[in-house]
């Protein structure tokens, strides 16, 4: 069977029947932290604590997602506090 | 430089955006198609698709042109596809020339177009400017003998030896003691196995004389080498036995011996025995031949008197060999404590742990020393290694383990013994572990100090006590009445060490013989044909020196197996007109690929073109500019300099 | 030459094939940015660099040259970092002699994941040169 | 300076001491011990010590009484060296050692030598019972009477002198003295440790055991209470009667959960029971089951026609209160108590 | 489409392409014979190209493992499969082997994909990246890490929507959802086994609280925090992303342990703590890093001069097996641990605890073999049926061992084994031509 090339992925997912749901679930929950997280930043910059209160989610998970819309280049790290503990981070326009 | 001007042709690849996007390749395209030798300039979709290949290939051939430019991504990802294109299109690889406009130009400057556009053009001139000056190479071929020199032939060495015979190799196995079998030969009871290092060495030893491409030479050493990897001529200084093997009477032999006035600490024993100047193997020593010991002989004639297969007319000999490659196996030296170095030399009761070995070996039933039995043994780790005051601040790797494990064998030999170690932190590392846990559980009893607080051997009068500031019960001063204290002696490298100075083996800090790169290439040294094995490099246990000398050996033949030695083209050359002949460039060179030559009645440098490699040391030393390395020769890289500018 | 030669210095880069050229090639993957007017020769060791490739990149004009050494990474050997050391002296006496700033010549060791120290190096070193040369 | 005594880790086998010389050092039991801290440490110091068998060390020591055997140390030891159970050995060694009589120590160290004391004492109390013709009011009237007897006569003869070796050896020959105002001001701890325990609820997941313990305790303390002072056996009192039958249960079904636990060995501290460990449960539970059904076959008249069952519970008794008590593992009990005490005494 | 069934020929082949793989291989190779290297990962390079640094010479991993990576690709007598598996290893003769190759899809055609990064970029999906050790996230259409190799994307499948984003993005078409797993039949003379090793898996240690505290991390993510491809931009403790400067060594996790079911010593724990703790010194220099060890196993060569060296850049190395970790309210913990010197319990408070995670065995290799039984030794490593003369044969004449496949072992002896190894596999293949 000759499916045309750079259309394949429509072609498995009918073979397939459908994507697993893990998949979209977590496709969902990351599209909704990074609209969440980049809404946030639109208004100030944040260090992680900061983030986690105004988003209302667990610090270390601020951090594994922070850093990848860091990796993903949207987000970037600003300057360092006082103490030289904490990070904070911004919008990368 | 060439008379009839280069065509070459120049492709721009757009890499389906990556390039393009960032870099206007067509203005690239422009600005390079003036340039004089440049006849095509062409820009494609992907360079290295398929279609361009063919493209390319029938550019060549039907333009007749003499080289070809790929400016696209890194060389490390397609240098290689487009020399074989040239390969393809029946040109010389080297006329190739690789331009990265890709990861040094569109997606470095991604934020700057008109940026990576110039930086593109800057460097594919760059490339044409290489292009220029590039030639035709051809790789260097030597022969290379299928033979190698194994030095020292204790496990390493025959172990090389047999892994090298069974790849249809001549082995030429080097041993300057009158027998084979190195350190191991003088254990019974090792680590990890049942068999005994005497009967370890006689497997090896047996397997060695059956292949008929090994060639044992006993009492042997070489004692000069010239030429270079693939073909180096040793002379090798044979000294004979003294003794008419082909004709002797055991009993005649016997009483040689025993007539024989000399006598002499017998190092096979640790010294623990004497040995006459003429003197029969031990079981354990190979060949099972007796040899005359001429540095203590005192040439009496007694023995002569009594055996007619003594002779004292044989002659030393001195043979020469060509061989291929080297490999050195020549062991080590166990460390000898100082005079009072934890009561050495001042009490009978202090040992090393070589002594001890043969001791418990050789006694049945109680553990006697001096007459007494020996009930309470104290180990004392570390000697001669992790020095404090003192040259030896490795460690010796295997000792621990070594003791714990003559410790165990001693109490399962003599039950009613107490083991107590003296040690800095046990090191039984990996499945060695489990030993000390055995040790342990057979109740051997461990007392630690640190490097500022080490034991202290006291002896007074008949006692003998081991006294140390014990870290595990909070450094409590703890003492043992020692019967039998044990100096856990490490390794050093060979007092003897000639035949390295002989090769220019380099040294490290801990004076063993240092490899090139201790990570990706532990065998090979810097001098090209020689490979290290075993513990001349540094400590080793068995299996790790066997590991290293099959190694060795692998990379030995690798580059013998085909006959012929095939090197990079691209090294250095020597403008013999400019050379005055400082040896700058020698003493540069970390290959030793420099050679003093006399050329046209002028002294002048010349390079090994099979050691060189290619690093260009010797270039920015010299005063009057003769060495350039091929393909980075001055001109190329000041005319790309050039186009850059 | 366009407007962009204004803005930033002409940087001559001598890279190591094995070792720093891959960091740079890394910074690109990683869309990393430096100065456009940065440009690499690459050669197999930094010590094989002569001092009179780096002289004629000032006669032609290069503001600066930056020699991203092997270190102790080298695969020919130890004595590379010394005797990259003994030619940029030699160089810095040749730049002394014809009044060059000494400091118009850097060397750093590069490994090859080394992206981001190499493009600090560039930035810092771009800025000192314009500063110095183009104030 | 201290000599190394390697055969001590021998004899300390014989108290029923496994691998402990295993022991690489590394502190882990030490560390994972909920009752150890910084001026407290072992078991390590005591696994060191014994394997060093450096014994006056070991004799002046109170912590192996600190040691409530959670297992944790055992469970978690890399080498499997067993530091809960060498503190449990250590016990044992300890009340051999503060024995005057030496009489412990023989019955910790040799099986046969126990055995024939249990024999003894059976054949004594069968010998007994055939002298008075098997008159049960007889027996159990002496019964009652050996039982105050045998507690005071052990009180005075074994337990003070023992216990003034005890503290000889750990506080008094210590370097510091004692002032005679903290003895008394210390007593609070002997009390509540005899009683209460409270030590062992700070060892992890082990407040189920502590209970059980606590009422083992109280059950067999208001057992003796009651046999002893309130005459259980021929007590006119319901309440009291009640009661009895109460503490008596309380002491066989908890002793049945111990056994249980001992031969299914899941835990660390179940694992390597001695004789002398099984000898103090099932006698304390035959204690109370006899005991109990002793009462019960009062109250229902079958006595008489039972007799059999005084004379077990006599015998049982009489082991308990000739073996088992003075030279078993019951002095355990008074050691620990003791121990706190003397422990508090030295706290600076 | 069906499964497509190809037969393929070689003289060797190599299962696991770390460097003790690579290296076998290669050995092979230069002496002209045809390799087959598998590897179930998306890269060559093993363990060793995840590296920081490696001690005791500080040379960056990955300038000395990317142009051996570079050359074993290259070498014209070697194939090299990654995302394969093989099975069903059967002897038939003397010198043939049958086995069958399982090459998982990548849905991406190697030989065209530039690793231009577009599809990486296109895809919308982000999950915990496995070559950063679950540190950050990745897309589901990646190039693995920057210096894998081959250097091409893959799909992960099991997280991908099929939204077709990268499909579109892609410039070369290579693309290829289509792709299928393929089964190959092999026939060899010769097989190499260098299966590597796995690193205890310290949920099994819940005293020390991995996994629920989220500032205790294992070495080998802290070896990605080290490296320069690092995750974040400087060194940051995961639970809230403070700089941490008061760092704890937990040595002997999972080694040297009878009670977690692994005795002996991993051999490399103590060395590469104290190789990062010289990198954090370098990298956070106001930083405090102590190492908690049983003993300090710095054997090899100067490795005590390594250990020396450390000693005196600051690190302190405190003699005791930390018992238990407890989390304070702020993310900082609380280690139990006796201080041996001392005698006495000690609590130490750090914000960010490495546990040194030590070396087991990879299970199942066994399984690979059909007719014949490859023997293990106690721990489940691969055995030696002559340890000492000859490391690398096994109990199958024909099939031998390199690296740590055989125990754990540091670079420099895992190089020397598989030396070992390729030297006895030449004899075997001079022997039975």
């Amino acid at each position: 069977m000759e499916v045309e090339k750079g259309k394949t992925a429509k072609y498995l997912r009918e073979k397939l029947g459908g994507i697993p749901e893990q998949a979209k679930e977590n496709l969902k929950e990351f599209n909704a932290i990074k609209k969440k997280m980049l809404d946030a930043l639109k208004e100030e910059d944040l260090t992680v604590k900061q983030m986690s209160e105004k988003i209302g989610m667990p610090t270390h998970e601020v951090v594994y997602y922070l850093m990848s819309l860091v990796k993903y280049g949207l987000v970037k790290t600003g300057e360092i506090d006082d103490m030289d503990e904490y990070y904070t981070y911004k919008l990368n326009k | 430089m060439e008379k009839k001007p280069k065509k070459i042709g120049v492709y721009i690849c757009h890499c389906g955006g990556n390039i393009s996007d960032y870099v206007d390749v067509e203005k690239v395209r422009q600005s390079v198609e003036g340039e004089d030798i440049v006849f095509i300039a062409k820009t494609t979709m992907f360079a290295c698709s398929d279609a361009n290949q063919r493209d390319m290939v029938e550019d060549i051939k039907a333009n007749d042109l003499d080289g070809v430019i790929v400016a696209s991504c890194s060389p490390k990802l397609h240098l290689l596809t487009f020399r074989n294109v040239s390969v393809r299109a029946d040109l010389n690889k080297y006329t190739y020339v690789h331009a990265n406009i890709r990861e040094q130009a569109s997606w470095a400057h991604s934020d700057n177009k008109a940026g990576a556009t110039e930086k593109a053009i800057h460097l594919v001139k760059a490339a044409i400017a290489k292009s220029r000056y590039a030639e035709a190479l051809e790789t260097n071929k030597v022969k290379a003998i299928k033979a190698v020199a194994v030095v020292g032939a204790g496990v390493a060495g025959m172990k090389a030896a047999l892994s090298l015979s069974e790849k249809d190799c001549e082995v030429l196995l080097i041993e300057k003691e009158p027998f084979v079998g190195g350190r191991v030969a003088q254990w019974d009871a090792i680590a990890g196995t049942k068999e005994s290092g005497k009967e370890m060495v006689k497997r090896l030893y047996d397997e060695v004389i059956k292949r008929s491409n090994i060639t044992i030479m006993t009492n042997s050493e070489v004692i000069e080498n010239k030429g270079s990897v693939g073909n180096i001529a040793l002379k090798i200084r044979k000294i004979p036995r003294y003794i008419n093997t082909s004709d002797f009477k055991p009993e005649e032999l016997k009483k040689a011996v025993s007539v024989c006035p000399v006598e002499v600490s017998d190092e096979f024993s640790f010294g623990l025995t004497k040995r006459k100047a003429i003197y029969e193997s031990e079981p354990g020593e190979y060949p099972q031949i007796p040899v005359v010991d001429m540095k203590n002989c005192t040439r009496c004639g007694a023995c002569e008197k009594v055996c007619k297969a003594v002779d004292f007319s044989e002659k030393e000999e001195i043979v020469e060999f060509a061989v291929g490659s080297v490999l050195m196996a020549t062991g080590f030296d166990p460390y000898t404590p100082a005079q009072g170095e934890y009561g050495y030399g001042e009490s009978s009761k202090v040992v090393t742990l070589g002594q001890f070995k043969q001791m418990v070996a050789d006694q049945n039933g109680k553990l006697m020393h001096n007459g007494k039995q020996v009930k309470n043994i104290a180990y004392i780790y570390c000697v001669g290694s992790r020095q404090t005051e003192g040259e030896n601040t490795y460690c010796s790797r295997n000792c621990c383990t070594a003791t714990i494990f003559s410790a165990i064998t001693a109490k399962q030999k003599f039950t009613d013994i107490n083991n107590y170690h003296f040690n800095r932190g046990i090191r039984s590392y990996g499945k060695q572990e489990i030993m000390y846990a055995d040790s342990l559980r057979q109740g051997d009893i461990y007392l630690q100090g640190n490097d500022d607080n080490l034991p202290e051997v006291i002896v007074n009068g008949n006692k003998t006590s081991v006294k140390v500031n014990d870290i595990l019960t909070a450094g409590k001063e703890v003492e043992v009445d020692a019967d039998l204290v044990v100096l856990v002696t490490g390794m050093v490298p060979r007092a003897d060490h000639s035949v390295g100075t002989l090769f220019k083996l380099p040294k490290g800090r801990d004076k063993f013989y240092t490899e090139v790169h201790m990570k990706l290439r532990p065998v090979e040294t810097a001098i090209d044909g020689v490979t290290i094995a075993g513990t001349c490099q540094g400590p080793k246990n068995i299996a790790e020196s066997v590991n290293s000398a099959l190694a060795a050996s692998t990379k030995a033949y690798s580059i013998l197996s085909k006959g012929e030695l095939e090197t990079d083209p691209q090294i250095a050359r020597i403008d013999a007109e400019k050379c005055t002949w400082c040896g700058a460039c020698e003493e540069a060179c970390p290959f030793d690929a420099i050679l003093k030559v006399e050329k046209d009645g002028k002294t002048v440098a010349e390079i090994n073109n099979t050691v060189c490699k290619g690093c260009g040391m010797c270039a920015p030393v010299c005063e009057p500019d003769a060495v350039n390395l091929i393909a980075y020769s001055s001109e190329m890289i000041t005319s790309m300099i050039d186009a850059l500018a | 030459m366009g407007d962009i030669n204004k803005q930033t210095a002409k940087i001559l880069v001598f890279s190591t094939e094995k070792i720093s050229d891959p960091a740079i090639d890394m910074a690109g993957l990683l869309k990393l940015h430096y100065p456009p007017t940065v440009y690499t020769i690459s050669v197999p060791c930094s010590s094989g660099i002569k001092p009179s490739w780096i002289m004629h990149a000032y006669e032609k004009g290069f503001d600066g040259v930056f020699i991203a050494a092997d270190g102790s990474d080298c695969v020919y050997g130890e004595t590379c970092t010394e005797k990259t050391g003994k030619l940029v002296g030699k160089t810095h006496n040749l730049m002394k002699e014809k009044e060059i700033d000494p400091a118009r010549l850097r060397m750093a060791a590069m490994c090859s994941v080394c992206s981001e120290s190499f493009v600090k190096q560039m930035r810092s070193f771009n800025e000192y040169l314009l500063k110095t040369l183009h104030a | 300076m201290a000599k190394i005594n390697p055969a001590f880790g021998k004899e300390l086998k014989k108290y029923g001491a496994v691998n402990f010389n295993a022991c690489y050092n590394c502190g882990n039991c030490t560390a994972v011990c909920s009752l150890s801290t910084e001026d407290v440490s072992f078991p390590r110091e005591m696994v060191r010590l014994s394997a060093l068998g450096l014994e006056d060390e070991i004799t002046s020591s109170l912590k192996p009484w600190e040691c409530y055997y959670c297992g944790e140390c055992s469970t978690h030891c890399p080498q499997e060296a067993n530091p809960g159970e060498l503190m449990m050995s250590l016990r044992r060694w300890l009340t051999a050692k503060y024995d005057w009589t030496g009489l412990s120590g023989l019955m910790y160290k040799s099986l046969p030598a126990t055995i024939v004391a249990f024999i003894l004492t059976f054949a004594a109390v069968l010998v007994f019972a055939f002298m008075n013709n098997f008159n049960l009011d007889h027996i159990m009237h002496v019964g009652h009477l050996f039982e105050a007897i045998a507690i005071g006569t052990i009180m005075v003869v074994i337990f003070i002198p023992n216990i003034a070796r005890m503290w000889y050896f750990t506080v008094l020959r210590g370097e510091d003295k004692v002032s005679v105002k903290k003895y008394f001001s210390s007593l609070g701890e002997f009390f509540v440790t005899m009683f209460v325990q409270k030590r062992a609820l700070d060892c992890d997941d082990n407040r189920f055991r502590w209970f059980e313990h606590f009422i083992l305790v109280l059950g067999y303390l208001s057992l003796l209470f009651t046999t002893v002072f309130l005459d259980w056996f021929s007590t006119p009192y319901l309440a009291v009667n009640i009661f009895g039958y109460l503490v008596s249960a309380i002491v066989f079904v908890v002793t049945i959960d111990f056994v249980g636990s001992r031969i299914k060995k899941k835990k660390a501290l179940n694992k390597h029971s001695q004789p002398s460990d099984w000898f103090f449960v099932i006698w304390l539970f035959l204690m109370g089951f006899t005991a109990f059904f002793v009462r019960l076959f009062i109250d229902l008249d079958i006595i008489e026609s039972n007799k059999w069952l005084y004379i077990i519970h006599f015998t049982v008794l009489v082991q308990w209160a000739l073996i088992i008590v003075p030279f078993g593992k019951w002095t355990h009990f008074l050691y620990r108590s003791f121990a706190m005490y003397f422990a508090k005494l030295k706290e600076k | 489409m069906k499964e497509a069934i190809k037969n393929i020929t070689y003289d060797a082949l190599v299962i696991g392409a770390g460097i003790a793989g690579g290296e076998a291989a290669l050995n092979l190779a230069n002496n002209g014979y045809k390799v087959l290297l598998v590897d179930k990962e998306l890269s060559v390079g093993g363990k060793m190209i995840m590296l920081s640094k490696v001690f005791p010479t500080l040379d960056c991993a990955a300038c000395i493992t990317t142009p051996k990576v570079s050359e074993i690709s290259r070498h014209p007598n070697i194939t090299i499969f990654t995302g394969s598996e093989v099975s069903n290893i059967r002897k038939i003769s003397e010198n043939e082997f049958t086995a069958k190759v399982t090459k998982h899809p990548r849905y991406v055609h190697v030989e065209d994909c530039t690793a231009c990064q577009m599809c990486e970029n296109a895809c919308p999906v982000n999950v915990r990246d496995q070559y950063q050790f679950g540190l950050i996230g990745r897309k589901a259409a990646f190039i693995p890490f920057s210096i894998c190799s081959p250097k091409a994307a893959a799909i992960d499948i099991d997280n991908c929507t099929l939204c077709g984003a990268c499909e579109k993005a892609c410039p070369t078409n290579c693309i290829d959802f289509t792709m299928e797993e393929e089964i190959l039949n092999l026939h060899i003379k010769t097989v190499v086994v260098a299966t590597g090793f796995k690193l205890f898996d310290a949920e099994n240690m819940p005293r020390y609280g991995y996994g629920v505290y989220k500032n205790v991390i294992t070495a080998l993510q802290m070896e990605r925090e080290l490296a320069p491809t690092r995750p974040y931009n400087t060194i940051l403790r995961p639970g809230d992303g403070k700089v941490p400067d008061k760092i704890a060594y937990v040595l002997c996790v999972g080694s040297r342990d009878a009670s977690v079911g692994n005795p002996i010593c991993s051999q490399i724990c103590c060395m590469y703590s104290i190789k990062q703790a010289q990198l954090l010194m370098g990298a956070l220099p106001m930083a405090d890093v102590t190492i908690y060890y049983i003993n300090i196993r710095s054997f090899g060569k100067g490795f005590e001069e390594f250990y020396q060296q450390a000693k005196g850049m600051g690190v302190n190395f405190v003699k005791g097996k930390i018992g238990k970790i407890s989390e304070k309210e702020d993310g900082n913990l609380i280690l139990r641990y006796e201080d041996i010197n001392e005698g006495k319990l000690q609590e130490a408070e750090h914000d960010m605890v490495i546990l040194s995670t030590g070396v087991l065995p990879n299970t199942g290799i066994e399984k690979f073999f059909e007719n014949q039984t490859l023997s293990l030794d106690p721990f489940h490593f691969v055995g030696q049926t002559d340890a000492l003369l000859s490391p690398a044969k096994t109990s199958i004449d024909g099939v031998f061992v390199a690296g740590t496949a055989i125990g754990p072992m540091d670079i420099p002896d895992t190089i020397l084994s598989a030396g070992a190894a390729s030297s006895e596999a030449i004899s075997y293949l001079v022997e039975h031509p």
